[in-house]
């Protein structure tokens, strides 16, 4: 069964004041349905990016190479008008503030029904029952009450739920999740966590995770891959890549993490900072935060390469395709 | 044990707010009996949920904002008793650290003035020792001089919120409260804020109040920990007692929330039922059996005592 | 809502005082006094005390005060100096035809301006843009005295059109009303569009970044449901604070626009009460300005209620 | 600093409107030595020309030259949009200050009085003041001054509103600054930008007053030239001489256009969210 | 528009003889409201060109400034010219019906003459001692001493004959004039519809009046143009316009008013004659005829010329020719060889007063006088006038349809009108002897020398009186003079 989601090459730029700045660079992943695909990085690496890329939600300055081919055709040769159809449909997107994500202005029912009503052209109350229905599958309680308020009368959490609701609402073969859970308190964001897994059991929906937090990607994610300044450094099966991280910077990440279990005394920091947009410098991307870079790094851009046959990492050091 | 540096005793914080027209007047009880001891050199964490009252707390420890009950001692001197010249000469013991590293920086000041404006305020040196010690300080945080010529927005969040350290150390302060200094970064510069801190405490012999809603950073940097729920501490304890042995039902739940990044581990996961309760409208009782497992009847009228579980662990629950 | 309405009301009575204070202090302030400008230089001295004394101009300050806030507080406006009519029906008469300038205007610079200020925000930064921009910064650059003297040359040099001189409402004769009013209500247009128009733009920019503007494109929705569906609601707000000060402003009478083109508003009321120093006109045609000012301001606050479920008062 | 330099010289908007707005203070302030006549010199034989060599935009129905009034007619607008805004400016900062620091009954009464002087028509209050103090430049210029102080004092107002809880002042706190070290050093800096945002649009719109006042008759004493007195005046010779009419005109509307679009650029500048505002 | 708030120009219609036809109807374009319609109380020009044709006088001018007869039919005066019996027209009655009689006019006078109506007309009458009505078509009137300006000032509209029965004539206008007020609706229009009972046979000769109130120029030049209105006073700036073209005629006159700049006598340096006389040599009237006026206006002295009976030749004025070295020469011997600073008082609400202030103020630069132009809202000026504390002042004036009016109203040392501290007995006597004097030539004679005499001592320079436009559709034939517009609209006629 060939992947739900194909992205190759995925290049995005924007035009600033005059420059070009490139956000995304070579991105290549896929998604096969009913998997998790969890991206991590830090903040600023261009995750959003990404995920918006593959919706064509960016604005007029932003230009996209490569293909991104979901259930086989490109979406990004499609029309705005067949882009309009794949939307909210057969691809859903969820976002990291609940607050801001909600129309403030409409009532929660009315916002469920929307993609209801546009994608399978139900009426105004068919929409509105399904609508009910759809806030029950996602536990929250006094659902037709619920309907009918506005999203500043909802808690964080609850907020999240009608998002997740609405995102669902067509049945969508993929959801593409960013950062859903960060706004959150971690007792709420188990919730949602949970909330998740079981529509992902009972649907099957391949989810694209987007998160900085390892300990959500380690939860939820079948494979991860991770993201800095643009590139995609490192690309594994979960497991693999918490019990042999390959790429400096995953290695540093994981290091730099206090634990909940304790047991360090000092922080493995990685020095210096994420180089800015403008800045990128010339080879490899975190060769100049990198404890073990070379000269090579400093003047080319690695390859993403196979480490093993769910691992593939975009360093120097992996050059010849096995261990360095 | 020695003196303590700081302790809170009862500390209450009732903000009235309008909602509606005339008189419907709300009391949002942000901060609702506080008990809090800091000893000299430790570090005390105070973990919770959002809006439990943490940064209220906090602020009214330094009489930012003015509690409405409660004692707050410092090194044995009633905070609350001082006029505002003798608060004023005080602030120079006790510094604030903030969470958000761009709004707490003046973006109109370059970061020279931000660090000069303590030491002017309080008459510290002349010119030139001034200009020395802000020197000094901005290379202690891992900055250099060039720095200092430069405007807030021209750093990253890590490089501001070392500014902001840098801001809140020059006066040589002996407490400093951390107001979730680092929940704004990414990991591994996170990791750079933490050590920074650490390294500082040891270098100065500083006191922490640090607050935070991540259980990880907390276990990290604290010796002992503060458990808040809707305005009230329910559990206070050394870390790692707190991280193995939590005795309230919340302090249970919280820990086992945190996603733990090692997916081999099976989550064994207490999910709790609903959201936090508003502190304009707490429960009755204990402020958490709504969501409490193993809630009883009379947790349902009685508040629970924050009383001693075992020497130094002190708990407000009826279970325990 | 409804101990909000009378709250604010309420409140109205201090600033209402505030005014009357402020008109009445100023008025007698200015040099010149009603007699005197009625008589002109024929005047005699004892035709100007006779005058005086019927005007009830010869007693004290404060005395003429309390007299007329008495009178006021039972809802008298009084009489003019000059004529001795009643000024309250002459307000309300005025403050009609005003109402019905004001609206039209508003109608105008509107329709021109949302549609306008909402295509410019879609297609930020393109030609149509930029040339939007120009013109809406043009509109309000111009004195509107020369714009008004400039239509009124125009249309009476080349195509020998006049309006109609009598004023009547739209009521009595809509077909009729609408050429009375199209000239000055263009002029005011021009103005109102400039403003609601910048407005609508940065507003709707505004929203157009907003993250529940992003969800309503990831439903898959179009442009169209975007644009009226979602945005237009919430960018509404700084719309209507605007058009509401505008509208406040107008209703106390485009004293230019009414004297270009005649039209016997309140504004001109107002003004000329100042010219003859018409002291109880100038006090009651102020003070139900400001009045009219306050209650559209009020009727904005209730409509935020209406358009913002967040706002509650 | 530096970046919002590099931001403003990137903002062709703003350098050119500068340079428009330069070059007419250049002109205003060296009004002696461009201009060609005495603004005020009358040349009976030449009432209401063309434009020509002698009198490069015509003359007006004294036979006066326009060119030269235009040019001095902005020393006069300009000065007028300048005192009056920086009168108002300064009141309005001061009240706004004040009113959204301390909040409660100071806010409260300042607020209420400003209500008062906004809920009272514009140009009618304009007009009373001019009646009330006699005609002149420099009562001209505080009659509008204090027409647009509640404007100034709402606009920083709610500036103060935005910033005063922001952590930084809580930071100027927690290091024991006072009240006014708070309040001028802290807080004021960031309420520049809208302060001189609204402060270029507030002068365009004291040079359109003064010409409103000029149309009531109660603008600047002739026979110095005020671009709005030139306009009002031009009225009654629309056919006549076009000419007086149009050039003052565009004069005027180029130098408030200048101003406003300066304005809109320096929102821009200031603040890079509202980059396409 | 009216000059300095002076009275409108009074007049009265001429009797004529053929009748109206047909439904017709003329709109008039008015530049201001009228601010109240009793004629003894409200002098403005703006109501007094309304209640001029609802009132009538018992005598009337006509288009010569000639004394006719109105509602009185004739009069006797006596031999000692102290008794003045007027016989009144029978069947003349008010538009309430009732049949005018002698003890309306009583009534009316004695209104006049009483202080508490503060009538400006009652200066008029200072010379009225008793007024008796001997039966009801007589009334006779016993003066103090002879007054030659009598019966002209028995024409003027202030001068109306009012009922008795009527208690407020603001809120109620009735009279026995050739129009019955219809309709005022404050800020548009003023409806007059033709009195069908009037008293001259034949007139008026149009249905109904409409003045239609338009206070911009602009908008009444937009109006007339389009055939909106069919008569419209308009600026001289304005008759150069519609000159020749199709479906407007320009109609002029000579009118009685006249622009001056008038001087504080008391007030230094002017309180010394030399240096009134050294402005006068150097200001160009010409100039101001040509720039304010565009040529349209006369040079004048203290009586306009279209008082052609009365006013003198300008030409004889030495001081009217500009002579800068004789006016520095003055200046200098008055001590001011440098010249001085002073501030010239206008009202801001007359742009031709204000035009004139210009061109005076850069005429006076000539001789070292730097004035300050100081224009004031009207208000504001009337103050100023009224203070006799102003230095230098530009204003306009009517000089009266009779000289007395033109002289001793407003230069006698207690003329009410005399605002410039002027005083000088010999002028005194001149005109009150005049006043005195019944015998026309006499008077002229006596009123020749006091002409001459303020023209020298120069408390005011008299500067040009205008002509005043009016733009008049063609179908519509109006013929406007000196003696005022309710008598050429009494005679309008529209086809
Ligand atoms: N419309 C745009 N124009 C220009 N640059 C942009 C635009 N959108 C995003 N960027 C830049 O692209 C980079 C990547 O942004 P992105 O939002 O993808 O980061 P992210 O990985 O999602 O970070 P976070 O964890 O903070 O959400 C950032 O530096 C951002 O400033
Ligand atoms: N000035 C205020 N007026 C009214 N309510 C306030 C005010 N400040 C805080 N609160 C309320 O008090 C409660 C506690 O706030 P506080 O900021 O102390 O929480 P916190 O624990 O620091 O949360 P977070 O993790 O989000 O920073 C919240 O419900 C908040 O809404
Ligand atoms: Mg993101
Ligand atoms: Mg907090």
């Amino acid at each position: 069964m060939p992947p739900i989601l194909e992205v190759e090459h995925l290049r995005t730029t924007f035009a600033q004041s005059g420059r070009t700045l490139t956000v995304v660079e070579d991105v290549s992943f896929s998604v096969e349905a009913g998997e998790t695909l969890g991206i991590v990085g830090e903040s600023g690496c261009g995750k959003s990016v990404t995920s918006l890329s593959i919706m064509r939600l960016l604005g007029k300055n932003a230009k996209l190479d490569g293909s991104v081919r979901f259930a086989g055709t490109d979406v990004l040769r499609l029309s705005e008008k067949e882009m309009q159809s794949i939307r909210g449909n057969r691809i859903a997107m969820i976002f990291q503030e609940p607050m801001t994500a909600l129309n403030p202005l409409h009532p929660i029912g009315r916002q469920i029904a929307e993609p209801l009503r546009r994608h399978l052209g139900l009426s105004r109350r068919e929409g509105a029952m399904r609508a009910v229905h759809l806030l029950k599958e996602v536990g929250i309680p006094r659902a037709e009450e619920i309907a009918a308020e506005y999203p500043h009368q909802l808690s964080g959490g609850m907020r999240q739920r009608v998002m997740i609701a609405m995102a669902m609402a067509c049945q969508p073969q993929l959801l593409i999740a960013d950062e859903p859970t960060t706004a959150l308190d971690v007792t709420i964001q188990a919730q949602i966590l949970e909330l998740m897994k079981k529509l992902r059991r009972e649907h099957g929906t391949a989810i694209l995770l987007i998160t900085h937090d390892l300990g959500v990607v380690a939860e939820m994610c079948h494979r991860v891959v991770v993201m800095y300044a643009g590139q995609i450094v490192e690309e594994a099966d979960v497991r693999r890549l918490f019990a042999d991280p390959r790429h400096p910077y995953t290695i540093g990440l994981l290091a730099s993490m206090p634990s909940i279990s304790g047991g360090q005394e000092r922080l493995q920091a990685i020095p210096g900072a994420v180089p800015q947009l403008h800045e990128m410098p010339a080879g490899c991307r975190f060769a100049p935060r990198c404890p073990k870079a070379m000269a090579i790094c400093r003047e080319q851009v690695p390859e993403l390469f196979p480490v093993s046959a769910t691992q593939k990492c975009r360093c120097w050091l992996y050059r010849e395709g096995g261990e360095a | 044990m020695s003196q303590p540096l700081l302790e809170v005793k009862g500390l209450k914080k009732y903000f009235s707010v309008k909602s509606g027209f005339w008189g419907k007047e709300k009391v949002v009880r942000a901060v609702d009996g506080v008990h809090l001891t800091v000893y000299p050199g430790e570090t005390l964490s105070i973990v919770g949920e959002s809006g439990c009252g943490k940064s209220t707390t906090g602020r009214c420890i330094l009489r930012l904002i003015e509690p409405t009950e409660g004692e707050i001692l410092f090194q044995g001197r009633d905070i609350r008793a001082l006029n505002a010249a003798e608060l004023r000469a005080a602030r120079r013991d006790m510094q604030l650290v903030f969470q958000d590293p761009f709004a707490s920086l003046n973006p109109r000041k370059t970061v020279g003035q931000i660090l000069l404006d303590p030491l002017i305020v309080h008459g510290i040196g002349t010119p030139a020792e001034r200009r020395k010690r802000v020197e000094e300080m901005i290379e202690i945080v891992g900055l250099t001089r060039q720095h200092l010529h430069r405007f807030p927005h021209e750093f990253s969040g890590g490089q501001r919120q070392r500014i902001g350290i840098a801001r809140a150390l020059i006066l040589r302060p002996k407490l400093v409260v951390a107001d979730e200094p680092v929940s704004a970064l990414d990991v591994s510069i996170q990791a750079q804020i933490l050590n920074l801190l650490k390294d500082l405490q040891r270098e100065f012999q500083l006191t922490y109040l640090f607050i935070s809603h991540d259980l990880s950073v907390v276990r990290h940097i604290s010796d002992r920990v503060a458990v808040m729920y809707l305005g009230k501490v329910v559990e206070v304890a050394d870390k790692t007692v707190l991280y193995e042995r939590p005795i309230h039902p919340y302090t249970q739940a919280l820990l086992s929330a945190v996603p733990v990044p090692d997916p081999t581990r099976e989550v064994k996961r207490i999910l709790l039922e609903g959201d936090l309760p508003s502190p304009a409208n707490p429960p009755a009782g204990c402020q958490f059996h709504p969501r409490c497992r193993h809630c009883m009847e009379v947790c349902r009228t009685t508040v629970p005592p924050l009383k001693e579980a075992e020497p130094g662990h002190l708990v407000a629950c009826h279970l325990g | 809502m409804g101990s909000y309405v009378i709250k604010r009301l309420v409140g109205l009575v201090p600033i209402l005082f505030g005014i009357s204070v402020l008109v009445f202090t100023i008025l007698h302030l200015v040099p010149g006094d009603p007699a005197s400008i009625m008589l002109g230089t024929n005047a005699t001295p004892e035709a100007i005390a006779a005058l005086r004394a019927s005007m009830g101009l010869d007693q004290p300050l404060i005395t003429q005060y309390l007299s007329w806030l008495g009178g006021l507080v039972k809802g008298d406006f009084g009489v003019s100096v000059h004529t001795g009519e009643a000024i309250l029906p002459q307000i309300l008469k005025r403050f009609s035809i005003t109402l019905q300038l004001t609206l039209f205007a508003v109608l105008i610079g509107w329709s021109i301006a949302i549609p306008l200020g909402i295509l410019s925000a879609i297609r930020v930064h393109s030609k149509t843009d930029i040339v939007v921009r120009i013109a809406a910064l043009l509109g309000i650059s111009v004195p509107n005295f020369a714009v008004g003297t400039l239509l009124l040359l125009v249309l009476s040099l080349y195509f020998g059109w006049f309006p109609p001189i009598d004023v009547v409402s739209f009521w009595e004769d809509p077909g009729e009303a609408l050429q009375v009013f199209l000239l000055p209500a263009i002029t005011m247009g021009i103005v109102i569009a400039a403003g609601v128009l910048r407005m609508t733009r940065s507003a709707f920019l505004e929203t157009m970044e907003k993250d529940f503007i992003r969800t309503a494109w990831a439903k898959g929705n179009s442009i169209w449901t975007v644009v009226f569906g979602h945005a237009l609601r919430n960018s509404s707000i700084p719309i209507v604070t605007i058009a509401g000060m505008q509208i406040g402003y107008l209703l106390g009478g485009s004293v230019i626009v009414e004297q270009l083109f005649s039209i016997p508003g309140l504004g001109q009321y107002v003004l000329e009460g100042i010219y003859q120093r018409d002291y109880p006109v100038v006090q009651g045609g102020v003070l139900f300005v400001a009045l009219v000012f306050v209650l559209v301001n009020l009727l904005i606050d209730i409509i935020y209620t209406w358009i913002d479920p967040r706002i509650k008062y | 600093m530096s970046t919002y330099r590099r931001r403003f010289w990137e903002n062709k908007t703003a350098v050119v409107c500068l340079a428009v707005l330069a070059v007419l203070t250049a002109a205003a302030v060296l009004a002696p030595v461009i201009a060609p006549h005495d603004p005020t010199q009358m040349f009976p034989d030449h009432r209401m020309e063309g434009s020509s060599g002698q009198f490069w935009l015509g003359t007006d129905q004294f036979g006066r030259d326009l060119f030269s009034r235009i040019i001095y007619g902005a020393r006069v607008s300009l000065t007028v949009g300048l005192l009056s805004v920086l009168l108002s400016a300064g009141f309005g900062t001061l009240f706004g200050l004040i009113a959204g620091y301390f909040g409660r009954w100071m806010d409260g009464l300042i607020m209420r009085v400003m209500d008062v002087l906004f809920a009272f028509p514009e140009i009618l209050l304009a007009l009373a003041i001019v009646a009330a103090l006699g005609p002149g430049t420099s009562n001209t210029i505080l009659a509008i001054g204090i027409v647009n102080i509640p404007v100034f004092t709402r606009t920083v107002r709610s500036a103060v509103l935005s910033v005063k809880n922001l952590e930084f002042v809580e930071s100027a706190r927690a290091i024991g600054a006072g009240t006014p070290r708070i309040l001028f050093l802290e807080i004021f800096p960031n309420v520049t930008a809208p302060l001189l945002v609204q402060a270029t649009l507030a002068i365009s719109g004291a040079i359109l007053t003064e010409s409103a006042l000029s149309f009531l008759g109660l603008g600047i004493q002739p026979p110095d030239p005020s671009w709005g007195g030139m306009i009002s005046e031009a009225r009654r010779y629309m056919e006549l001489a076009p000419g007086m009419i149009v050039w003052p005109c565009v004069t005027m509307t180029v130098t408030i256009l200048a101003f406003n679009m300066f304005g809109d650029a320096v929102r821009d500048i200031l603040d890079p969210k509202h980059r396409n505002r | 528009s009216g000059g300095g708030g002076s009275a409108s120009d009074t007049a009265n219609p001429q009797p004529g003889q053929q009748g109206g036809s047909g439904k017709t109807e003329l709109v008039v374009a008015a530049d201001q409201d009228p601010v109240g319609l009793d004629p003894h109380k409200v002098p403005a020009a703006s109501s007094a060109r309304i209640y001029a044709l609802v009132y009538d006088g018992l005598t009337r001018l006509d288009e010569n400034l000639n004394v006719t007869p109105s509602l009185a039919e004739k009069w006797e005066i006596s031999p000692d010219g102290k008794t003045v019996t007027f016989t009144l027209h029978k069947g003349v009655t008010f538009h309430n019906g009732r049949e005018m009689t002698a003890d309306d006019v009583k009534y009316s006078f004695e209104r006049i003459l009483n202080p508490e109506t503060g009538s400006i007309a009652k200066s008029y009458f200072a010379s009225v001692d008793v007024i008796e009505a001997k039966d009801p078509h007589t009334v006779v009137f016993k003066l103090k001493h002879p007054d030659a300006a009598l019966l002209t000032n028995m024409a003027s509209s202030f001068a109306a004959i009012v009922p008795k029965e009527v208690a407020d004539l603001n809120k109620e206008a009735v009279g026995t004039g050739p129009f019955i007020l219809e309709k005022n609706e404050p800020g548009q229009y003023v409806l007059l519809k033709k009195n069908p009972d009037y008293f001259k046979t034949g007139l008026p000769k149009v249905d109904a009046i409409k003045f239609q109130i338009m206070k911009d120029e602009a908008e009444r030049l937009a109006a007339i143009r389009s055939g909106k209105v069919d008569i419209a006073s308009i600026s001289a700036d304005s008759a150069t316009l519609l000159e020749g073209k199709p479906g407007v005629q320009v109609k002029s006159y000579q009118s009685l008013e006249y622009s001056y700049l008038g001087i504080n006598v008391k007030k230094k340096p002017f309180d010394d004659p030399r240096v009134r006389q050294a402005i006068s040599y150097a200001v160009d009237r010409n100039q101001i005829v040509q720039t304010v006026w565009k040529g349209q206006a006369s040079l004048t002295g203290p009586i306009s010329p279209a008082a052609a009976n009365w006013a003198l030749d300008p030409a004889a004025y030495d001081s009217y020719k500009q002579n800068l070295d004789k006016a520095k020469q003055l200046l200098a011997e008055a001590g001011y060889p440098n010249g001085f600073d002073t501030v010239i008082e206008t009202a801001s609400t007359y742009p031709d007063m204000v035009e004139t202030a210009q061109v005076l103020q850069q005429q006076l630069k000539a001789i070292g006088i730097n004035a300050r132009i100081n224009q004031l809202e009207w208000g504001n000026y009337i103050e100023t006038w009224k203070s006799k504390e102003m230095s230098l002042l530009v204003g306009r004036n009517t000089s009266g349809t009779d000289s007395d009016r033109s002289l001793r109203f407003f230069f006698h040392t207690e003329g009410s009108a005399n605002v410039w501290n002027y005083s000088n007995p010999r002028f005194d006597e001149l005109v009150v002897t005049a006043l005195q004097t019944v015998d026309q030539t006499e008077r002229k004679k006596l009123y020749d020398e006091a002409q001459k005499l303020l023209v020298e001592d120069a408390p005011n320079l008299f500067l040009a009186s205008p002509k005043n436009f009016y733009a008049v559709r063609d179908n519509v034939s109006f013929q406007p003079t000196a003696a005022g517009e309710s008598i050429a609209l009494l005679q309008a006629t529209v086809q």
